[in-house]
């Protein structure tokens, strides 16, 4: 069953007519896990006895974090099925991906740079995983704006693969070098310390939120590749009956 | 010299581009001796054509092979000339033949006369006129070794004369048992050729 | 002749009739270079302290720009399609030319930074310092900068893109880099970072030949 | 568990003496999911869009 | 449509096919800044102390390398020489291509530089004095390095005429604007050199686009 | 619509390019309804002489009157088409046309019909076939209003249905009291045209 389920994700017609459901639940899923998240993180769970109320960040923050991380993860996935099955869906995903990607990184750092001003005093200061993160926003810019030099769909997703997994390569490589440094200088300013434990009435909720995002995620990617696949495959006959019918 | 026999086969070739149909269903044998023209509209397809058979265009559907084998082995047999210049204009004519083939100077000097481009070789190509530079590409037809010509409109801005030793040039080629496959809007008069049309899609 | 010797004598052909394309990179640095005092305060102690990053980048900036458009006149002019036709491997030429590229563009680069050093009162040991990790680095540097040129070349007015998106993966090696100086400047042991800076060229130097030559013929199946 | 950490609504959108800074930080999240949920839409509808009107086109063109 | 019209038109056309084109050299200003602390340090005191020149060289940069291919490809295509039967006169069209660069271009460079600020730790005052300073200098900075982009039309790939021709003309710019803001950052009066820099602007403004087409005529007239 | 009479005089020209003698003691007289074909070999300097008509390179030696007027009171009289594409590859053909012309879109659009790019005017350039793009520049010749065209290779890569096109509007053209003057190394079988051989200084 694996392999023949495979495949029928390979076809844009059936990925299009699936991803439809599926992107119905995520969205619908999505929406309850993430107010019911954000309401209890912003309005339920205790205030932190450091950081007072600003803290209730974390719940957009963190999620978003692992998110802009994971999505770079999922692009170099798709950049190998694209290489090694030739399955134009997966060029499809990393589109989708980059985008969305590159909005969470941006999410990120806003909110966090909105968190420093509080905490440290700031908006910005070279801590190592602030740096990483902003390169992972430039690597994301990177494969957008390399996708959108290149004029035919084909080749710019061959060359986004490419570019993604060289970047995929250096991301470790780019992240413990950004610690050494940092480390290096010792520097004067505030880092991300390690958080005591964190009662339960707090980690829950980020829990629920960390879910809420990841599907957010999906729902989101499902529709933006649905949109995209429906503009490639503009001239085919299932498309035609498709918008015939409708 | 003598070229060793050669057979291409091209079946059920098929290509798109930009959403529109070029050719499907093309199916072509060509063997030592034979010169085809590839001839239709602008925008028919036939540089897509050449450059598919020349490997620098990926085959989407269908099956192009030489002597029996895939042509992506075969590529250092093929002698593309295409619409762009294929000569760096800040070198001189004859260093840019130098790097494009391996024969010696006297060779290349030999050549360039043919093209009638016999005092210009120290000239840099930027200051040669169009159908110069267009010479100087073709020269590498007088002393590159290879079977299979692949030439996209080499008519374009040359003269009279250098038409006809072009046509000279070629069917002294498929003569030796090359194969030669070009494009062109005028009918050359002195080849004997077939000809494929493009451009009758449904 | 073989390919690589013709492609060698080509190479410095080109250079012959184009002298400036060895000095441009050079007076982009020491222009960029000359620029940061006027633009600070000429208090030589701070201009020494920031001296030795300044010109990092500056090198790298200069190198950067000077590789961006490595393939793209031989691709608008047709000679690049003409490589694949050679019987060699295309990663193996692409390799030769940005080895030829290091010898005869990047290391005139490297050899003017002394100036710059002095104009930015670098002391001698960093200045030192600074030439070596010049030297091991930029080959990982021109492999990745060649890779940006390559897969930029078929949208026709790329301007510097392919310099932004190879930009964040130098990360490591200005970091390593930096390291490398500042430990020159404490006179600490700067030969674990060296060896790692060299290993990173090595590795680049082996891979991205062949990714280069991908996305070279990516851009040449799109091309007319 | 489930007790509403405020005095009263106000306080909460007050959030002293963080609200200025938590409240536009999730307003930017919903701004950024809805945003691209539209941007996603529009595009959908943009690509149907474009399909009709080629179809319409073949039509013209066969009669 | 009168031919300014169509012009500015054209300009927007052009964005619109590539929107790239204004986004890159901010995201290379961006990019440059943040290579300053990897390559320095990450400690902000240094960083707020050299920040805003930093960011004025990287400005710069970035305009010049956005500037220097101009007319490149419009000359390559053909279209400069459709100029010339134009009913206007040359100066006056480059001059109005002049404009369009700098309102498309180079403003939202301009307009970024504040979060480049943000990231070096740069004081709000000295962040306002570094915005003006760059609207004030850039119309100059932008006809200047459009006189060496008009000036390397015809050498295939631009060697270092025009750039060496530019180079003395960006430092009276530089030494006036880093003035500017050491006056800025001691809160004493800039308005003197802010009007000197002004009057450069001005003249660089009217005369240099009559230099520019002269040197236009001149390489449309070798080329074929 | 019928322009207004026109006399082009060259007199005595002369030039030289990278010390070849190009040609001298050029002299010719052109008038309303006339067509001029410049003709030589390669290199014979039919470009240099087409463009210095233009006035896009200098004057060497000799005069050329328009009018009575001298040539740079004139240019916006000329349109000229060269070796160049003339088009920008990135933009639209539409957008093209629309920079370098001073009509309503309706005219443009009739234009393109008339050069066979009817269903293209939204397709950017670099899509183009290689015929395709010159027809894309030559469709100026439809809407543009100036009495004196100078033609450099106009024919280059367009097929043989476009050359019959072309040929048809360059009678249109002279018939209306303008005046054509081109090269081409193939000798177009429609046009009533005087011939300018160059090449035979001595
Ligand atoms: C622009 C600024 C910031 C950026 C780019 C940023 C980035 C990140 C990233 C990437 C993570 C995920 C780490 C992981 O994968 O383990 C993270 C987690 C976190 N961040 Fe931030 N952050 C920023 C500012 C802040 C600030 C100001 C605070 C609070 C003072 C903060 C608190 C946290 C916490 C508590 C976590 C969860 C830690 C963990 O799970 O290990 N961040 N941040
Ligand atoms: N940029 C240049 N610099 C120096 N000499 C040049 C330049 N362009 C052309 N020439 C020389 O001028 C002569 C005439 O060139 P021109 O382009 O006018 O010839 P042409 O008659 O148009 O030839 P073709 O039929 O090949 O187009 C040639 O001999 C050429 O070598
Ligand atoms: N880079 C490209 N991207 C998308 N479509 C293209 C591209 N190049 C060509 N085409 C399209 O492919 C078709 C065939 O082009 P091709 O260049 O093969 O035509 P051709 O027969 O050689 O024409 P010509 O006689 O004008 O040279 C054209 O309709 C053109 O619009
Ligand atoms: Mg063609
Ligand atoms: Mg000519």
């Amino acid at each position: 069953m694996g392999w023949r389920w495979f495949h029928q994700w390979g076809s844009p017609r059936l990925f299009y007519e699936r991803a439809g459901r599926w992107q119905l639940v995520c969205g619908w899923l999505a929406l309850i896990l993430l107010v019911a998240g954000s309401l209890w993180g912003l309005g339920f769970a205790p205030v932190d006895y450091q950081q007072g109320n600003s803290y209730r960040i974390i719940y957009l923050h963190v999620p978003v974090a692992f998110l802009a991380q994971a999505m770079y993860a999922a692009m170099a996935v798709c950049a190998v099925v694209l290489f090694v099955w030739k399955m134009k869906l997966a060029d499809v995903a990393m589109q989708a991906i980059a985008v969305m990607g590159f909005a969470f990184t941006a999410l990120a750092l806003i909110s966090g740079a909105v968190w420093g001003k509080p905490t440290w005093g700031t908006y910005w200061v070279w801590d190592a995983r602030l740096t990483s993160m902003l390169i992972l926003a430039f690597l994301y810019l990177g494969v957008i704006g390399l996708r959108a030099a290149i004029q035919d769909p084909d080749q710019a997703g061959k060359a986004c693969g490419i570019l993604v997994l060289v970047g995929v390569v250096n991301l470790p490589i780019i992240k413990y070098s950004v610690e050494w440094w940092n480390t290096l200088h010792q520097p004067a300013s505030l880092k991300l310390t390690e958080k005591p434990a964190m009662p339960a009435s707090m980690w829950v909720p980020l829990l629920v939120n960390i879910l809420g995002y990841y599907i957010a995620a999906a729902y989101l990617v499902l529709g933006s590749m649905r949109a995209i696949v429906l503009e490639r495959e503009r001239r085919a006959t299932w498309v035609k009956e498709l918008v015939g019918r409708a | 010299m003598i070229f060793e026999p050669i057979q291409i086969e091209i079946s059920q070739l098929r290509c798109e581009r930009d959403d529109r149909l070029l050719f499907k269903n093309l199916s072509i044998k060509l063997e030592s001796g034979q010169i085809l023209r590839v001839a239709g509209p602008n925008g028919a397809g036939k540089t897509t054509l050449l450059r598919t058979l020349a490997g620098l265009f990926d085959i989407q559907e269908g099956e192009i092979r030489l002597n029996q084998q895939p042509l992506k082995e075969y590529l250092e047999r093929i002698l593309y000339i295409g619409h762009k210049p294929q000569v760096t204009k800040d070198l001189t004519v004859l260093d840019n033949l130098k790097f494009l083939t391996d024969v010696d100077e006297t060779a290349l000097k030999s050549a360039l006369s043919a093209v009638g481009l016999k005092g210009y070789h120290d000239s840099l190509v930027k200051e040669l006129s169009q159908g110069q530079g267009r010479r100087c590409a073709l020269a590498r037809l007088w002393c590159v070794d290879a079977p299979i010509w692949i030439l996209d409109e080499p008519y374009t801005a040359l003269d009279v004369d250098m038409v006809k030793t072009l046509d000279a040039r070629i069917t002294e080629h498929v003569a030796n048992g090359g194969v030669c496959l070009f494009t062109t809007h005028q009918p050359p008069q002195q080849l004997d050729y077939q000809t494929l049309e493009l451009g009758h899609v449904d | 002749m073989s390919i690589e010797k013709r492609m060698l004598a080509r190479e410095l052909k080109l250079i012959a009739a184009r002298p400036g394309d060895i000095f441009k990179p050079m007076w982009f640095l020491i222009l960029v270079i000359s620029m940061v005092p006027l633009a600070l305060a000429p208090d030589s102690d701070l201009l020494a302290e920031i001296g030795s990053a300044m010109i990092w980048v500056a090198t790298l900036l200069a190198l950067l720009l000077n590789t961006e458009h490595l393939f793209q006149s031989d691709f608008s002019d047709g000679v690049l399609e003409q490589w694949l036709f050679l019987d060699r491997p295309l990663a193996w030429l692409v390799g030769l030319k940005l080895v030829a590229h290091w010898l005869f563009h990047v290391l005139p680069l490297i050899l003017i930074t002394p100036i710059a050093g002095l104009m930015l009162s670098v002391p001698t040991e960093v200045l030192i310092a600074l030439l070596i990790t010049l030297f091991v680095a930029t080959p990982a540097l021109t492999c990745f900068s060649g890779l940006g040129a390559a897969l930029t070349l078929g949208s026709s007015r790329s301007g510097i893109l392919g310099v932004l998106v190879m930009m964040p993966l130098f990360v490591p090696v200005v970091i390593l880099a930096a390291g490398v100086l500042i430990r020159a400047t404490d006179g600490s042991d700067t030969l674990p970072l060296l060896a790692l800076l060299g290993a990173f060229s090595v590795v680049a130097a082996t891979l991205v030949p062949i990714a280069v030559s991908a996305a070279i013929r990516l851009n040449i199946g799109g091309s007319n | 568990m489930l007790e509403f950490q405020f005095a009263s609504l106000a306080a909460f959108f007050e959030m002293a003496p963080h609200g200025v800074y938590v409240w536009p930080v999730y307003g930017l999240g919903l701004l950024v999911i809805g945003g691209l949920t539209w941007v996603n839409a529009r595009q959908h509808r943009q690509a149907i869009r474009m399909v009709q009107r080629n179809l319409e086109r073949e039509e013209t063109h066969e009669s």
